[in-house]
């Protein structure tokens, strides 16, 4: 154990500190659901990009640096510190890439990685059906084979910046006479076939979050398929593991938000405090950000040393997903009166972002699999007990 | 002792219930939604004629000349189905602080028939709410300065409009000049009539809170009764039913809790602030928990504009914490429960 | 609504408070669970019935005061205020006799309910089987036909009360072709019948608090069953909603906690205001335990007016028990590292109590049917979710 | 940057599980509870024998002289397998505060040797302690007084028994009188030396409560995996499962608290008291939710002295409020979070 950063680490922490300091935007950007916004976070991805900093652990022959996990943690407490736009591409960046590396072609790789990188690309995901939500393998959505292509039929819902992004990733049934997990493939397509409809779907404040994607013998070729033909599933598997786990939520963003809670504390506490509730809240969300990204260390050391990601998929989830309501909870407490005014309303100074980080947070116990699905995976599989 | 309500004050709760249910669907309240005014003059026209807005209305005035207890089942109606926030304010809220303006006021002869009549509305301003919701659509502000109690016309004042997550409530920031002309009532006689109007607004809010929580307990039961997930209605997982089973008992315990403060209310008892503060933290809870609990039965479904429980779940967070919010009906109930003199235990419930 | 007291009330409570300030021991008894404790409880119930308080809701004639349940609330108020001693036969009074005024024959009544008032029958419960906790249909017990008594084999377990009382009621397979639910009788029968062998078992706190019971070859005349043979699940479903709903848990009881838990934070402030958990836990205890004093004035309300006891039998059972834990933490927690300490402790002065009853109140969500099992009744039976 | 543990470090870890799995099993627990002193000699030669004594004693003092990593470890095997206070009092404790006094006092040299042979007990006496565990069959009791430490003979003060809830715990009230030559080190000296004494105690039992939370947790799986009710194992239902599933939750983001805190004590951080605490608090906490979880889960049974759960749950209650109370961590916590020059957010953490 050793829990100081070499000195390489802390020359990268300051190569990144000051080019952040030098290039995120002093106006917030639009939100990346709203076209302008989109645009705009596009253009923020090329600028990481022309920087190397996109998706810095990639190897360097694919847009990244060919950095560790550690250095990693570092580049992104320093990007959520910097409080730097959200990443419009994390679906393509934190969830396909991973997949990507693992089980794609060099030829796949190529093709897909560097448009990733420098924002040419925004990904978004299509996992789940209406019949199919938490229960990822009930997928009805048919790609069947014709000759060195797939027809595409069906549809897709919860489909994170699809209304905007370029390409989309997911699970199709290849196999009409298969059930359940086995005959699926995993298909990458442009989001611009002829045959496909997006209908936007609106979320909670109003912003076309997610999309329905229609599938209308929409033709794709099979080499934008990863992994063999009816394998889809396992390397969907390992997707949904990076998507819970480690890569998406990184620490930082916690700790950032455990920050801002306490500062937004302090600058109320004449009013907060009567209520004890809140001060005990404030606490305990400085210390559970600390817990998680500890956590984090503790598992990237170990990723390091030639571990596996295991059950920390399932509880990361649970932990940061209840931690940040639990923070936008307390957030919202403190602000009383004048939590529920919309950030552009002509007096929601001091309010800004934490409505909508509240809405937000009540996301994280639903996508990427319910904290449900999460706790009966980790009395399953971690604690060993019977399935029902 | 006899802790329910008579069959007269049941049966008005029911026809309301009724009335409601066709008139107030979700369809019709996204539309006013969109409108500018987020008003719709057919609801203020049919509440009225079903005698919403004469309620606590003298007799002599054109009322009913009912009380809180009447109002506590009404209220937990209009929450159940969100109706806007200018009904109770104007039919309830303002309505008490006319009756109680010193004896002969012009004002109370003027606006209680009207109000009765469901031909104005009213608007109250007080610094426990940083805003004032409807305040353009008013016929009359009536507003706090020093414990003093003035009205003025909207156009007198002016105002700012603040956008609310609730798309329903239409909140304006006053900036208004307090002048001898527009002074109704001078602070020593202002005094009382404002905290009671707390008090009822703290009533007021939390029974429409506890009829939130049931609505949004049954939007999470009928959508789990419902989706299927897994080969079965996500309904029937021991999760999901113990989800909606917690929200069941929350609301089970908070209901009495906000009669007793109806209660109170209607009696002018004299620790009526502690009852009110406590039925305002209880029905917040409940529908606090609701709305965690139903968003997470409904899924990925319930994070949607397109289903009904956004509505819901946005009108109670920002009711929760209007008139007083957490801190300070807690530090109410603090005030009450360390008071070293305070008979607490059983044997002090009434 | 009517939310004071009728002149007949006030008067009958301050017959109660009179009476107890003149007859409540001085000194604490000692716990019911040692024999000493046991025969001390006995000797109060004797008093108790001397002055027609030990049923109060009883008709005169079996050994009440036909009192309502308003009354009865108010006699509990001034109980548990009094800090009056617990009641060793509760199972009797609280859980038995409902079912018996309900059930039982006019013989019956008369020759049980009397002698259970006035203290001369201690009565223990015998519901759950090794095989059949929560799962109450589960009942293997035989109780075999033989002319005008039934023959007792298998054995019970979980039975409160039972190492030192005089008699138990319990549910026997009078059927035995039958399963679950059907085919069950409700029989009373004495503790020292030959063939029956009782082993204690000891609580958390080392007494023995409930014991199991063998029963081998034991013979039970059959005008000890209540109710017609076979129909005993009813009945006992019938006990099972006093149990867990308005009967036994009176508010008062919590009320009392919620009182003494203010005064513990009151003296205490130097040290628990540094956690501010603790005053949050210590106001809500007041409301919650005043809430469910409210529910239950309620519920005596509406069954005054000819109302029915439905799921407030499931929703009480998890309030009062959840509420109990709660205040009990609380407690804990203020007392810090003398928390610990056994009440015979020669520092345990200002602890005295608070242990066990945090002890006791861990029992709470378990017994009379688990908090999960409630859950479970109040989706399926009150909110209409559908059966797994 | 690496936050594992090394091979050796983790080669000695199992090493001692092994041994107190077969050395420590709860029938052995229950049968020195019956005992006067509460003590086995017969345990404590067997960990000496397994070094345990030794781990931190200097090594010209025949120790190993390792640190509060090896130690960390070692704690929540303690915890695990419910080992009483002596061994931690004494062997990690005391070594400490021995090691530290001021250059060559004879007291180090002459009980340093005889903790780690296994032949000497000693007992710390702190203010923030009511009683002391262990006093009477301690050989040399430590005192705090003023700052200064002490050392006493059980046998110069007097002891007076306080039996706890945790049956492994004999906890004494010690009356006595300070005198110069019961004087070992004075309060500048003394200062230093218990403000990481309290430090090392909240470390300490942090880690057993991580260790006594995994055994609540194993006891609890078990039983649910082998108990039928409804004709399937309760483990199969899924509100016993999400209610394990939730205590490993807890565990899983206590652990790492832990290591962190035993790190920056390692290394004498300036920021070590914090780390302790937020340790403390977490291990806590996950301690007190399975126990909670645990005997729910384990119905009736777990509410008997017959079932080992019993044990574990006295214990965990016990040392949760041992050496500075959940208040007297929150309030360390709180100083370092609302303090106006922390550094708090990313980037901090180290």
């Amino acid at each position: 154990m050793r829990l100081e950063y070499t000195e390489r680490q802390k020359a990268f922490r300051k190569e990144i500190r000051d080019w952040l300091a030098a290039h995120v935007p002093k106006e917030p950007l639009r939100s990346f659901d709203t076209e302008e916004g989109f645009a705009q976070h596009r253009a923020w991805e090329r600028k990481l990009s022309g920087a190397s900093l996109s998706a810095v652990t990639w190897p360097r022959d694919l847009g990244g640096r060919g950095l560790d996990l550690i250095e990693w943690l570092t580049f992104e407490e320093e990007y959520w510190r910097a409080n730097a736009p959200l990443r419009v591409n994390q679906n393509g960046i934190f969830l396909l890439a991973p997949t990507l590396m693992e089980h794609g072609t060099e030829e796949q790789k190529k093709r897909f990685l560097p448009r990733m990188a420098d924002g040419s690309d925004i990904w978004a995901q299509a996992w789940s059906e209406s019949g199919a939500g938490s229960d990822m393998a009930a997928i009805r959505c048919k790609a069947v084979r014709d000759g060195d292509h797939y027809v595409l039929s069906g549809s897709k819902i919860w489909s994170t910046r699809a209304v905007w992004a370029d390409w989309c990733f997911g699970l199709f049934r290849s196999d009409p006479a298969s059930s359940r997990h086995h005959g699926l493939s995993f298909l990458l397509l442009p989001l611009k076939l002829p045959g496909i409809t997006i209908r936007p779907i609106k979320q909670l404040n109003g912003l076309p979050g997610f999309a329905e994607i229609f599938f209308d013998d929409v033709r794709v070729p099979a080499d934008n398929r990863i992994g063999e033909e009816g394998q889809g599933w396992n390397i969907a598997m390992a997707t949904a593991g990076f998507e819970r786990g480690l890569m998406l939520r990184s620490p930082a963003r916690f700790q950032q938000t455990a920050k801002r809670l306490v500062d937004l504390y302090q600058q109320n506490r004449a009013t907060a405090d009567a209520d004890p509730a809140i001060r005990d809240a404030v606490l305990k969300a400085w210390m559970d950000a600390e817990a998680y990204a500890l956590a984090t260390y503790a598992t990237a050391s170990r990723l390091a040393r030639g571990g596996q990601i295991g059950a920390e998929a399932s509880t990361n989830k649970i932990f940061w997903s209840e931690l940040d309501v639990s923070m936008h909870e307390a957030a919202m407490s403190i602000l009383g009166a004048r939590a529920e005014l919309m950030p552009h309303a002509p007096d929601a100074q001091g309010v800004e972002g934490w409505l909508d980080g509240f809405l937000f947070s009540l996301a994280g116990p639903i996508y990427a699999g319910t904290n449900e699905i999460q706790r009966n995976i980790i009395a399953e599989r971690m604690l060993g007990l019977p399935r029902a | 002792m006899d802790f329910t309500f008579d069959d007269q004050q049941l049966a008005f709760r029911d026809a309301i219930r009724k009335f409601l249910m066709v008139e107030a669907a979700p369809e019709w309240l996204r539309e006013i939604w969109e409108t500018r005014s987020g008003r719709s003059l057919d609801l203020r026209t049919k509440l009225a004629d079903q005698g919403l807005t004469a309620i606590s209305v003298p007799e002599p005035h054109g009322g009913m000349g009912l009380g809180d207890l009447d109002w506590v089942l009404a209220q937990q109606e209009l929450g159940y189905y969100a109706i806007p926030d200018s009904l109770n304010d104007t039919a309830y809220l303002a309505v008490d602080l006319l009756k109680r303006l010193p004896a002969g006021h012009a004002l109370a002869a003027q606006w209680l028939p009207r109000i009765a009549q469901g031909t104005a509305r009213i608007a109250i301003a007080h610094p426990v709410n940083p805003f004032t919701a409807d305040a353009e659509n008013a016929d009359l502000l009536l507003l706090w300065h020093e414990d003093e109690i003035h009205a003025l016309k909207p156009a007198q004042a002016k105002l700012t409009l603040n956008e609310s997550i609730d798309m329903s409530r239409r909140l304006y920031r006053i900036d208004w000049t307090p002048t001898a002309s527009s002074r109704v009532c001078d602070a020593s006689a202002g005094r009382a009539i404002w905290e009671d109007l707390l008090n009822r607004a703290g009533l007021a809010l939390a029974a429409q809170l506890v009829g939130l929580a049931s609505r949004m307990l049954d939007l999470g039961i009928d959508h789990s009764v419902n989706r299927k997930q897994f080969g079965k209605p996500v309904g029937s997982f021991q999760a999901v039913k113990h989800h909606m089973a917690d929200v069941a008992v929350k609301i089970e315990f908070a209901r009495p809790v906000v009669y007793r403060a109806a209660y109170a209310m209607q009696k002018g008892q004299a620790d009526r602030a502690v009852h009110v503060s406590h039925a305002r933290l209880a029905a917040g809870e409940a529908a606090r928990l609701a709305a965690r609990r139903s968003i997470q039965v409904h899924g990925a479904m319930g994070y949607t504009w397109e289903a009904d429980l956004q509505m819901f779940m946005k009108r109670a967070w920002a009711l929760e914490a209007n008139w007083g919010d957490r801190s300070f009906h807690k530090a109410r109930v603090a005030a009450h429960v360390l008071d070293p003199v305070a008979e607490l235990g059983p044997a002090h419930t009434f």
